[in-house]
């Protein structure tokens, strides 16, 4: 039996930087052994935490999406105003051919049996984006695409420069079988999207709620603001679905930090339908 | 093999650091053991960075600071003087030797005396043996 | 099984068991029982109440290193500490604190993936009961409210019990049996009055009855979810709470714990250790936000973590009564009295 | 000397009238516990509530720390022993609290008793300060006379040889949980993040081994040198017993031989270790 609290070890086999400020950057993992490679088998929405000795331990959102195979991305932020993210700024000093160490997969999926065959509406917000992409590029593989409903994006940040995955926002708008809508809150002089905040976009927008599920994860205040919209358009609370931040340690639920009422948001979630969270007490 | 101390020295800018650099200049000779810290004054000093010193090794601690009364800061190291104090109070009833702690006035213009107290101090220290008692042990 | 030993003979013994394995017993020293590992014989008590500290530390120590690593200029290299492979012997545990083993075993074992730390010491060890027999109950205990008896076998591989001058040892499970035969040569075979004498202590102890409440497990939970929101209560109940973590470290069923990296130079480990949710960092976030910055939010976790999360989640109530924390509580605060007052709203 | 019984009534006739008087918000007292020998802190906020104070031998606990969740400029009445009141003054030197924030009730106490032991604790664990040194109203009779000095309880200690003292508080510090109960009960230890809690600098580990315990311990004592008014709540606050009251008092005796000043008894005063004066020597550093 493997044990769960040892990481596996990965190399970087690239780094890409998505925003202007550099405080965002998207590093691409290789697995060192094959045999580890074959026992990750994850889906969009699930988390893995990424431990580098001496630092200690980071849960983040895997942003690649299960049908790229050989690698998986992390989509990380520089973190930390009150705790200081000693993991993620040791991640961000890294470059490619450095070497790391993976726990995971873990947490729940976004439902992907319960998202066959309905419309998806997915909304978010700036670099809380990365397991939304990796769910976007999982329906959008030639696989799978036939299973899933029409697609719509939404995503936006404060400005153009915050904005990740650019050149893969640019393909998706290519494609005729998803609708992409990207915008900013604040558009420069070279900006020829959108401007406008996302709960206002998904508004006039409109998204039909009838057989549709909205998939939304974002900052708090977007998230405030954009659930109204929906609740508006006639989506229930069980057809929308959001992912939860929480502190967690342990990532298999033990280490009871993440506890929230009788939920584990490590192990039951970081996933959970607005019904569900509804459900929940107060406490996070 | 003889036992060579290690000495942490933490010196302030304006004099004992400069008083230390007076004495390199004028190649005074003394004992290689000492391992300087600058800080802008004396009482930058944090008791814990003492504590710590110890914990990771140091046989001995030296302190530098301005002659009461001369500090750059005007009052600085009137402050350090008590805390430094304490500090010393502290390591003596937790049972650490009081020799290996010493708080000591050297101005810029003291090489010579720089040179005196590092060789006296590494001297006394030498005498105590390896400080062992705060010392964490790790392998390695 | 049932054998038995003049209890002069307790020293022969307990060398005979240190020679078998890590053995942890009740120490007294000037501030009160705790158990420890045993190298001497002679320091081992059976005179004792209950310790201050539970012996939960056997099965999930305060600190433990999962992996030591050093790091250097290129990669760091990483060895994993082994689990425990030493059979160990846990000797004069309290009921309660033998059934608090049962209750973290749904958490470590029973709920998703297996914590492999807790599987094998728990698999590696003995636990020798002791049941309370002609003993007072502390005021503070509550156990029998929780549907555990004095003389509960529930988490015990072999009962210890005194009877004037001679101690009887009942082997409870294959484990606790298998000791006992290891150890024959030191043990005369129990007569049929030892058996009687057995069995009446058993019932002697099984009439003991505690402070009682009426918890049952379903209505607490569904009392303290509905009580959840009433900031009131909780603030009223986490008044005098100064947020320190005694009773969460007391206590034979709380496991929160924290992991961390730690460096000296070069070398360093990653450890799990003892973490508490009373603690005001528990859950801050790296964003600066804390879903239970107040006080009462967190007494109210753990409360509502023993007394109804883990009631939905594995159908028991996580507290088995000992009394320890409200024992420890620098400023008295009872967790029975909380329970008592929520079920009365 | 007043019976506690006595104190008592008075006690709660005067939270009565003030919050009758609508003067406090909340009186800070104790109120039963789980036994009589285990009073809570208790906050009476009407009239009604103050029927619920108690008062006796084993009200040791300071309450003074429940004063800073308090918000500024709300009047609030708490009770004050000797060395609680020392506490008062010292916070409100440290400005962190307000005089006219506050109405204390002092209680001359002595005969108080270890909740835990049942041994009498006045110079012992505490500063044998038993009448306030500052408050508003007095329950009870001051009593005056020699008492024993509270640094009696320090002379094991001080004809200990060096080793075997650090033998003693290795010995001691090693059993700490990082419950962190000592300065949590401390109403002196109110900085947010304690210097334990943060992570850079990380001054000592967060798992419970040895050293992290004694450089937690030893910046504790220093952080309270000078400051700490010997009321023993971080002593009786321990799992543990681990007895911090020995080293805290023992650098409050050296605090007053060196700047001739003890902690919190005062307001005009200066803590000692934001302070210097000119006539300093380097003595003290011999």
């Amino acid at each position: 039996m493997q044990n769960p609290y040892i990481p596996m070890p990965v190399e970087i086999i690239k780094v890409v930087s998505e925003v202007d400020t550099n405080e965002i950057k998207t590093f691409r993992l290789a697995f060192v052994n094959k045999e580890d490679e074959n026992n990750f088998q994850y889906l969009p929405g699930q988390f893995a935490e990424l431990s580098i000795y001496g630092k200690g331990e980071s849960p983040i959102g895997i942003a690649s999406s299960p049908t790229e195979k050989g690698y998986l991305e992390f989509t990380v932020q520089r973190a930390g105003t009150a705790v200081p993210g000693l993991v993620t700024t040791a991640l961000h000093d890294m470059t490619e051919g450095a070497r790391l160490g993976i726990r995971g997969p873990l947490g729940n999926p976004w439902p992907i049996e319960f998202l066959e065959g309905k419309n998806i509406v997915v909304v978010g917000g700036g670099f809380a984006f990365t397991t939304l992409r990796s769910l976007v590029n999982y329906m959008l593989h030639e696989d799978n695409r036939k299973r899933f409903g029409n697609i719509s994006v939404v995503y936006g940040a404060r400005n153009p420069g915050l904005l990740c995955y650019k050149g893969e926002l640019g393909s998706w708008c290519q494609r005729n079988d998803l609708n992409v809508c990207v915008t900013v809150d604040k558009g420069d002089a070279a900006w020829e999207g959108k401007e406008g905040f996302v709960p206002t976009i998904c508004k006039d927008a409109a998204p039909s709620s009838e057989n549709a599920v909205a998939v939304i994860c974002g900052p708090p205040i977007m998230i405030k603001y954009t659930l109204p919209v929906f609740i508006g358009l006639g989506f229930s609370k069980e057809n929308i679905l959001t992912s939860l931040e929480m502190r967690m340690k342990c990532g298999i639920g033990k280490c009871g930090r993440c506890n929230v009422g009788s939920k584990y948001v490590c192990k039951d979630g970081p996933v959970f339908s607005m019904a569900e969270l509804d459900r929940l007490p107060r406490d996070f | 093999m003889d036992f060579e101390p290690k000495i942490l020295g933490i010196a302030c800018n304006w004099c004992t650091y400069t008083g230390a650099d007076l004495a390199g200049t004028t190649r005074l000779k003394y004992p290689q053991n000492l391992r300087m810290v600058r800080v802008m004054c004396s009482s930058r000093i944090n008791p814990s960075f003492v504590f710590r010193a110890f914990q990771l090794g140091a046989d001995g601690v030296l302190i530098g600071g301005c002659h009461p009364g001369d500090c750059h800061y005007g009052t600085g190291n009137m402050y350090a003087r008590r805390r430094l104090a304490i500090t010393k109070k502290i390591l003596e009833f937790a049972g650490l030797e009081p020799g290996r702690f010493r708080v000591e006035w050297i101005s810029a213009s003291e090489g010579n005396r720089f040179a005196e107290v590092v060789t006296e101090f590494t001297a006394a220290v030498k005498g105590l043996g390896p400080q062992t008692k705060l010392k964490v042990s790790h392998d390695g | 099984m049932l054998k038995k030993i003049e209890q002069g003979k307790l020293s022969e013994l307990v060398t005979a068991l240190i020679d078998q394995g890590p053995l942890y017993a009740p120490v007294r020293d000037d501030r009160g029982v705790n158990f420890q590992s045993i190298r001497s014989p002679l320091a081992v008590t059976l005179d004792f109440y209950n310790s201050v500290l539970s012996p939960k530390a056997v099965f999930f120590p305060q600190s433990e290193d999962l992996i030591s690593y050093r790091l250097g200029r290129g990669e760091p290299t990483a060895k994993t500490t082994p689990l425990p492979t030493a059979q160990t012997i846990l000797l004069g545990v309290r009921p309660p604190d033998a059934y608090s083993f049962f209750l973290m075993d749904e958490l470590f074992l029973g709920s998703g993936i297996v914590d492999p730390y807790w599987q094998s010491r728990r698999d590696l060890t003995v636990v020798i009961g002791y049941p309370f027999i002609n003993q007072t109950p502390d005021a503070v205990d509550f156990y029998s409210s929780l549907g555990i008896s004095a003389t509960d076998t529930r988490g015990s591989d072999i009962f210890l019990i005194k009877k004037n001058g001679e101690l009887l040892f009942k082997g409870l499970t294959e484990k606790g049996n298998a000791l006992l035969a290891k150890q024959a040569a030191l043990f005369t075979e129990a007569t049929g009055d030892d058996e009687q004498y057995y069995l009446a202590a058993l019932a002697q102890g099984a009439a003991i009855v505690t402070r009682n409440l009426d918890c049952d497990p379903k209505r607490t939970a569904s009392k303290l979810e509905n009580l959840f929101a009433d900031t009131a209560f909780w603030e009223q109940m986490a008044a005098a709470c100064i947020s320190c973590g005694t009773c969460t470290f007391v206590c034979p069923t709380c496991h929160c714990f924290d992991i961390a990296d730690e460096n000296i130079f070069r070398d360093g480990a990653r450890r799990r250790f003892w973490d508490a949710c009373m603690f005001t960092d528990f859950t801050l976030e790296a964003s600066g936000h804390n879903p239970r910055s107040r006080v009462y939010q967190r007494l109210r976790q753990k409360v509502c973590h023993k007394y109804s999360y883990y009631i939905r989640n594995f159908g028991v109530i996580s507290c088995v009564g000992c009394g320890r924390c409200t024992r420890s509580c620098p400023v008295n605060i009872d967790i029975f009295t909380i329970i008592a007052e929520a079920m009365k709203k | 000397m007043t019976a506690f019984k006595e104190i008592e009534k008075k006690l709660i006739q005067q939270a009565k009238e003030l919050l009758e008087r609508g003067e406090v918000a909340q009186v800070i007292a104790y109120g039963r516990g789980y036994d009589d020998q285990h009073p809570m802190p208790y906050v009476a906020k009407t009239v009604a509530d103050a029927d619920n104070l108690v008062f006796n031998e084993f009200c040791t606990f300071n309450l003074v720390g429940y004063l800073m969740r308090c918000p500024p400029g709300i009047k609030v009445a708490i009770v004050v022993k000797g060395a609680d009141s020392r506490a008062v003054v010292q916070l409100i030197q440290e400005a962190k609290l307000r005089r006219e924030d506050l109405v204390l009730l002092g209680i001359p106490a002595s005969g108080m008793v270890d909740q835990k032991t049942g041994k009498i604790i006045d110079a012992q664990t505490t500063g044998g300060q038993i009448n306030p040194v500052l408050c508003d109203y007095l329950l009870g009779e001051e009593k005056y006379g020699r008492t024993e000095s509270p640094y009696q309880v320090l002379k094991p200690l001080e004809v200990m040889g060096k080793d075997d003292r650090w033998q003693f508080w290795q010995n001691e510090l090693s059993r700490c949980l990082r419950c962190f109960a000592c300065r949590k009960a401390c109403p002196m230890c109110y900085c947010d993040p304690c210097f334990m809690d943060q992570s850079r600098p990380r001054w000592a580990d967060k798992s419970p081994t040895a050293e992290g315990s004694i450089m937690y311990h030893l910046t504790r004592f220093y952080h309270l040198a000078g400051r700490c008014i010997d009321c023993g709540n971080c002593s009786r606050s321990c799992p543990v017993d681990i007895p911090l009251y020995l080293f805290h008092k023992k650098l409050a005796q050296d605090c007053e031989e060196m700047f001739g000043q003890a902690a919190g008894m005062r307001i005009e005063d200066k803590p000692v270790m934001v302070d210097f004066r000119v006539e300093d020597t380097d003595e003290m550093l011999k």
